[in-house]
């Protein structure tokens, strides 16, 4: 029988792949897409738990959580393009103005 | 169907969100007016900003001592969300005062700047006054997608792009940590309601036994370590402070630090009082790390907006004091402490924004020298403002570390107060140096570039005001922050 | 009754603003110097009523609230005032000596660029100044602690085109905020301690009342009160955060005169006997004071033989004198401290405007002469005598006062001291021989200066010999004043022994209120056998006049009737006196021991933080090698990935502590 | 049954994700993910949330990747770069293995309450997912939506503001 731990252990696979992505990859649209990964890892616990425990406040917090990543997306996105169009790249490597 | 609608208002109530959705409100309007407006033009906007805060600020203050829940228990307007709200007001109002002449100087005069510093601000209240998980999270994503933009606001500018990049991905990146400590939490207590945490985490037999409560609880909490900076989440902080706008990093050192102040607060000593030795040493740990860190790496810093940044770190610190103490003294002292430190961070700013150059390439000490003597209001100014941020009497900054230090010298941790007393003492050494170079170099430039913004000067008066009067007069302030403990 | 206390700061303040915001408009320098003069003369009116009521009063202690302050819950901190015989005293000695060093300063400072600035920062410090001595609690009384720091900082650096000048400036501000540290270190740990049993306060008063519930001789009030110490020795240049001072002689000389020998270096000695009850719980901490004291009155003067610049001879003079009130602290004699305190700040005042009279009047002279000599080397002056006959008058009598030669007014206080680190239950022999031996020096060098200065052969540039001119009446009224005050002021405080007329120890049950319990409680005193013996008090106090003498003859045989001794001295121990002249490297050894690797953790932490513990973590004890080895590629950072590594480092090492630990 | 489709999906799921940091070209990594998505769709299915999966297909799969892909195009960067990775590969495998570890003792080692609330797998059934989901949000959770909203509006201003070409 399928419990519980099993989709929260699966998600903490998802996860830690997930940061494992957004801590190696240079692409930074990559790396965003790893973010998402971790998001939606997260999203597996909540339902998960929500169906675990019969309620629903699980469910509604994913459905938040993913209008947040749509948000994230578009300005990111945009961040991107903006940088893009400055620097002619989309790798993290590349902005290093500001260290120290 | 009626009978869902029916339902549905009666958890509403309006008076819990009033300041936030005349916040909102005005910042809709702003962005239709925007649009009727010539390019180029955004004077209108920025006063009628400021009177839409000024109204949320007597909406807020008509609230005190009015406790409002609604929306099924999903907020809450109590003294301590009215005391946060007004404390990110001010850091708005002080920022857009700034604003004006600054986005004219640096080529960006875009209107829609201050729709969206007002949205940050309504996301920074919802922080403050959410008691549901659900309404902190999102907003603090209303006001961390605000500060991605307004980071990255400058859009020509490589500076200003990575900084927003920056932030944005370690931003997005902790989100994922803090979703994963909700999730946690819910799966342990099966609500997100703050308070049903609490109660469910105290009628658990075996909760201290239980390894994911304690995993909830820090990850839950380093959502808000990122957002006020404290090690070692704090490595977006020199960075994006450095490259984003001047009044933009003095609103984000303030503002939103006390918003996340406000919702870690409400969340450890409501929801996690059961967990109280064990977060009580980690803040402890933090606290000192964050403290010194700030204060040693600033030491290094040539670059005053940076510097300014690695304080800003060392200052989270200090309020993390009040965290560890967790009592009454150490709490209202965290309320007091960013009230001061919102007007003598952004002051200091402020003064920042009018000395620089256009592209704000004439921040470093060298740029300073001099300025004591060639500028003698902006000297003075900024000379107040540091001796707040040494933490000297008779400013505010001294009666607010006190304030803090007291709390924890009440919960017995002599050892952190000692220091936390050693990291001023550390600090003096950066903050003197700005001082030095101000009034015992020789001026390498005639800063014959500054213009004495009106808005600007005005936006430094009130915090120098707000400086001296918290630090001769706090008593009745330090009483509404006492009275803003839930 | 006493309700005017406020108006004692408030005029110094007023003044302050005044010229530090319209002083620039104002240009003329009568205004803007009598401003500041009728300013603190106004507070010296007030302190004299006050005072004088108080000597009438049967009731000694007396608050003045002038509203709260802070409250947080625990503790009400309150804007009040505490006038006792101690803090009455100290006003006294502030707005007066101030109120004559303002005067002078017109004088000095005429034709200054920034006139006015140096005279708002000076009302500044008076305020700061009364501040410290009147707050009624320890908050109060750092706001005053710290803001004549900066009030000093500022008027060190008042030359800041001078390198020098700045560096000075930046040394004691550092060097005093180490002892803010061990002030606010003691103040919180005093502030828990009490706490801890039931009495949050920061109020002077209610600490005395409430001593009582820390162990006496325990090891926490044995720290709280060695942290104040320690906030004491930065603040009077004692052993080991003395080097400051003499820098600080970089300022104007008025300055000198004011913060740097008068007042501000005593404010430590006046801290510790306002928390005398505190400090006489811990004979450790007592013997710990006594002992500094001594070690710095000792190495002080001996400094103070090889000094060629007149002020600096000063300066190591006062490091000295300092000692001596410290020791005095330290063997219980807290009445014979702050007496010292009070015939110092005359005769020393004294000094220096006299050697600011000096400089004024060499400055004068190689100005008329188009020279560049330094003015303030006594090797360049010498026979000034002639030219300057009141100024030599008034430091021939300040040379006498603190040579300690009888019924001038150091002669009391110091023998005092002397006698109770000789007889005091808190005393020691070894420290009455290390301040006998002091005394003796002080004479020395003391009155090497006076005839380096004033008497021989003038070694003036010719060409500047003949335009030395004695100095205007703001200047000379202030020391001629002064002189009488050194000369005078110690019959205030006759001792027992030598009392023919039995008029009393007027200084002494004036200040018992203060000290009295303290001494009762913790038998702290002269012990019934030798306070009635009146011989050996007389024989001690003949010993040390002849010290004295046998100092003042060596500096007359030396620099007097054979000129040719000191080369010959040098010549025969040429390291002993280099190092005596090099301030025997202390400065150095600070450089090296402390400085330089401060700032080596601030370049470590910056850049090795960034570096070494992002990479060298994160990449595993394997890559270590390799990662030395290119080390250099990695010497970079405001990578993302760096930001994110940390962060995931934090939430592991934090989450993995708790679930495995 | 049902084990054997959880770890069928799961292997997908972990395998897919895994492509995406690993993919040279973005496109591809995008195409993982999607992949990923469907995958954690069929859970959902699983745990009776048929309109959470509807959403995640949708929104996910469809607006964000969408956009993402759109993005790539856009910037038309394919697979430039030497390298994919960064420096301290090794580490960032350490760490992740690490908090996997110590993700996996809390989970194992913890209880999630066991408090079982009115919705049921019967209540789904004869309600609809979507109808209890639609009640929850608008009765409860009707604040939140409502900040939702401002979100999604901040995003859409950001969004123009910082890639218009000219002020």
């Amino acid at each position: 029988m399928i419990s519980v731990y099993h989709y929260m252990i699966l998600s903490a696979i998802l996860f830690a792949i997930g940061s494992f992505g957004v801590l190696t990859r240079k692409n930074m649209i990559v790396i965003f897409m790893c973010i998402e990964l971790m998001l939606n890892s997260v999203n597996l616990t909540f339902i998960a738990l929500s169906r675990h425990l019969g309620n629903m406040d699980g469910q509604i917090f994913v459905f938040f959580v993913m209008t947040v990543a749509a948000a994230e997306a578009a300005v990111g996105l945009a961040l991107i393009i903006a940088f893009y169009r400055n620097k002619e790249s989309i790798e993290v490597d590349d902005f290093r103005l500001l260290k120290w | 169907m009626e009978n869902l609608a029916q339902i549905a208002m009666e958890s509403v109530n309006f008076q819990a969100i009033m300041p936030s959705l005349v916040l909102c409100c005005f910042g809709m309007v702003l962005l239709l007016v925007s649009v009727f407006l010539e390019r180029g033009r955004t004077a209108p906007i920025c006063w009628l900003s400021i009177i839409g805060l000024v109204v949320t600020g007597i909406i807020s203050i008509n609230g005190w001592n009015d406790p409002q829940a609604g929306f099924a228990g999903g907020v809450v307007l109590d003294n301590f969300a009215t005391f946060f709200n007004l404390t990110c007001l001010i850091a708005a109002g002080l920022t857009i005062l700034m604003s004006d002449s600054y986005l004219h100087r640096e080529g960006y005069p875009v209107a829609e700047y201050y729709p969206l510093i007002l949205f940050t601000t309504a996301g920074a209240m919802w922080m403050a006054s959410g008691t549901d998980l659900m309404t902190i999270f999102l907003g603090l994503e209303v006001l961390s997608v605000s500060l991605y933009v307004l980071a990255g606001f400058f859009r020509g500018q490589l500076r200003s792009n990575e900084a927003g990049l920056k932030y944005f991905f370690l931003g997005a990146f902790s989100t994922g940590f803090m979703l994963y400590g909700v999730a946690l939490l819910y799966g342990v207590t099966g609500t997100t309601k703050v308070a049903g945490i609490a109660e469910a985490i105290r009628l658990m037999p075996d909760a201290s036994s239980n390894p994911m409560i304690i995993a909830g609880a820090i990850l839950l909490s380093i959502g808000f370590l990122f957002k006020i900076g404290a090690a070692p989440f704090h490595m977006w902080t020199p960075d994006v402070y450095q490259g984003a706008p001047t009044p933009i990093t003095a609103f984000m050192s303030a503002g939103p630090k006390a918003a996340a102040f406000a919702a870690f607060m409400r969340v450890t000593y409501i929801s996690l009082d059961s967990l109280q030795v064990d977060m009580s040493a980690m803040f402890w740990v933090l606290a000192v790390l964050t403290m010194t860190i700030g204060n040693f790496v600033a030491i290094a810093q040539k670059d005053v907006k940076r510097m300014l940044a690695f304080s800003s770190i060392s200052h989270a610190g200090y309020a993390l004091v009040g965290m560890v103490a967790w009592n009454e003294v150490g709490f209202s002292g965290i309320l007091f402490y960013m009230l001061v430190y919102t007007f003598m961070n952004i002051g200091a700013f402020a003064v920042l924004v009018l000395i620089g150059k256009q592209g704000e390439d004439n921040l470093t000490l060298d740029g300073m020298a001099g300025l004591g003597y060639k500028r003698p209001f902006l000297g003075v100014a900024m000379a107040i403002f540091l001796f707040s941020l040494m933490g000297l009497p008779p400013t505010a900054g001294f009666t607010g570390k006190f304030f803090i230090f007291a709390g924890a010298l009440k919960a017995g941790y002599v050892w952190l107060a000692i220091l936390g007393v050693l990291n001023s003492a550390v600090s003096l050494y950066y903050y003197l140096r700005v001082m030095v170079y101000m009034y015992f170099r020789d001026p390498v430039e005639d800063f014959s570039w500054v213009k004495m913004e009106m808005a600007t000067i005005v936006s430094i008066l009130i915090a120098i005001a707000g400086v001296l009067y918290l630090g001769v007069l706090p008593g009745p302030v330090m009483e509404l922050a006492k009275l803003s403990i839930f | 009754m006493y309700s005017n206390l406020w108006l004692i700061p408030f005029f110094p303040l007023v003044g302050s603003i005044i010229n530090g915001l319209f002083g620039k408009k104002i240009k003329n320098e009568k205004v803007i110097g009598g401003i500041a003069t009728i300013a603190i003369f106004l507070s010296f009116l007030v302190s004299c009523q006050n005072f004088f009521r108080l000597l009438g009063d049967t009731e000694k202690v007396h608050q003045q609230i002038l509203g709260s302050w802070m409250s947080i819950g625990i503790l009400n901190v309150e804007w009040g005032f505490l006038l006792d015989p101690l803090s009455a005293l100290m006003i006294m000695v502030v707005t007066g000596v101030g109120s004559l060093i303002h005067l002078y300063s017109i004088g000095y400072m005429h034709g200054e660029t920034g006139f006015y600035r140096f005279f708002s920062y000076l009302n500044l410090f008076c305020f700061s100044m009364l501040m410290l001595v009147l707050g009624n609690n320890a908050l109060v009384m750092f706001i005053g602690w710290e803001g004549v720091g900066l009030c000093s900082y500022l008027l060190i650096g008042y030359y800041f085109e001078k390198k020098s000048a700045g560096d000075a400036a930046k040394k004691a501000f550092v060097v005093n905020r180490i002892g803010d540290f061990g002030f606010l270190c003691g103040l919180f740990t005093l502030f828990w301690a009490l706490g801890s049993k039931g009495v949050w306060t920061l109020n002077f008063v209610e600490i005395s009342e409430n001593a009582h519930l820390l162990q006496s001789g325990g090891l926490l009030v044995t720290v709280v009160t060695l942290c104040f110490f320690l906030g004491a020795t930065g603040k009077s240049a004692q052993i080991p955060l003395y080097t400051w001072l003499p820098d600080a002689m970089e300022g104007p000389t008025p300055v000198s005169a004011l913060i740097h020998a008068a007042t501000m270096v005593t404010a430590g000695i006046y801290m510790i006997a306002r928390m005398n009850i505190l400090f006489a719980m811990s004979p450790t901490t007592m013997m710990v004071i006594a002992f500094v004291g001594a070690a710095t009155a000792l190495f002080a003067a001996s400094i103070g033989f090889a000094q060629n610049d007149i002020k600096r001879v000063l300066a190591y003079s006062t490091v000295s004198q300092l000692g001596f009130m410290f020791m005095a602290m330290g063997v219980g004699a807290f009445t014979a401290g702050i007496f010292h305190l009070m015939t110092h700040a005359f005769f020393k005042a004294c000094l220096f405007l006299g050697s600011g009279s000096v400089i004024h009047g060499m400055h004068h002279a190689y100005h008329h002469a188009h020279l560049h000599d330094d003015p303030q080397d006594m090797r360049n002056m010498g026979g000034l005598r002639k030219f300057m006959p009141i100024t030599w008058i008034t430091y021939l009598l300040s040379c006498l006062a603190i040579a300690g030669m009888p019924f001038f007014a150091g002669f009391f206080s110091k023998d005092e001291i002397l006698w109770w680190t000789f007889a005091s239950t808190r005393g020691s022999y070894l420290v009455w021989i290390i301040g006998t031996i002091a005394a003796c020096m002080t004479a020395f060098y003391m009155f090497r200066s006076l005839y380096m200065t004033f008497h021989g052969e003038q070694r003036t540039d010719v060409r500047a010999k003949d335009h030395i001119p004695e100095s205007p009446w703001v200047i000379t009224l202030p020391l001629i004043i002064l002189a009488g005050l050194a000369t005078i002021a110690g019959f205030i405080g006759i001792p027992h022994a030598i009392d023919v007329a039995h008029v009393g120890n007027g200084i002494a049950s004036f200040l018992d209120p203060v000290f009295g319990q303290a001494q009762q409680l913790h038998n702290i005193g002269i012990p019934e056998d030798l306070a009635h013996n009146v011989g050996l008090e007389i024989g001690l106090m003949c010993m040390s006049v002849v010290i004295g003498l046998i100092g003042i003859g060596g500096a007359y045989y030396m620099y007097m009737k054979k000129q040719e001794l000191p080369a010959k001295f040098t010549g025969a121990f040429p390291g002993l006196h280099k190092a005596v002249f090099n301030k025997w490297y202390i400065d150095e050894l600070y450089d090296f021991l402390f400085v330089n690797p401060c700032k080596k953790i601030g370049t470590f932490l910056w850049k090795g933080f960034d570096v070494c513990v992002v990479d060298g973590v994160v990449n595993g004890i394997g890559w270590v090698v390799k990662g030395l080895a290119s080390g250099l590629r990695y010497t970079q950072s405001g990578f993302l990935h760096n930001y994110a590594m940390i962060m995931v480092v934090g939430v592991v090492v934090i989450v993995g502590y708790y679930i495995f630990g | 049954m049902e084990a054997m489709l959880f770890y069928l999906v799961a292997l997908v799921s972990v395998i897919s994700a895994f492509f995406v940091t690993k993919c040279r070209n973005p496109i591809n990594s995008a195409l993982c993910l999607v992949t990923t998505f469907l995958c954690l769709a069929v859970f959902y299915v699983m745990l009776q949330a048929p309109f959470m999966a509807a959403i995640q297909i949708m929104v996910y799969a469809g607006a964000i990747m969408v956009l993402i892909i759109f993005v790539i195009m856009l910037l038309n960067i394919g697979s430039v770069g030497k390298s994919r990775y960064t420096h301290g590969v090794a580490g960032a495998i350490v760490l992740s293995f690490l908090s996997f570890i110590v993700a996996a003792k809390f989970i194992a080692g913890g209880t999630v309450s066991k408090a079982v609330g009115d919705i049921s797998a019967e209540v789904v059934q004869s309600y609809g997912h979507t109808e209890l989901i639609g009640k929850a949000m608008f009765t409860e959770f009707l604040l939140p939506f409502e900040i939702a909203s401002i979100l999604l509006l901040v995003a859409i201003v950001g969004a123009v503001i910082l890639s218009k070409r000219k002020v």
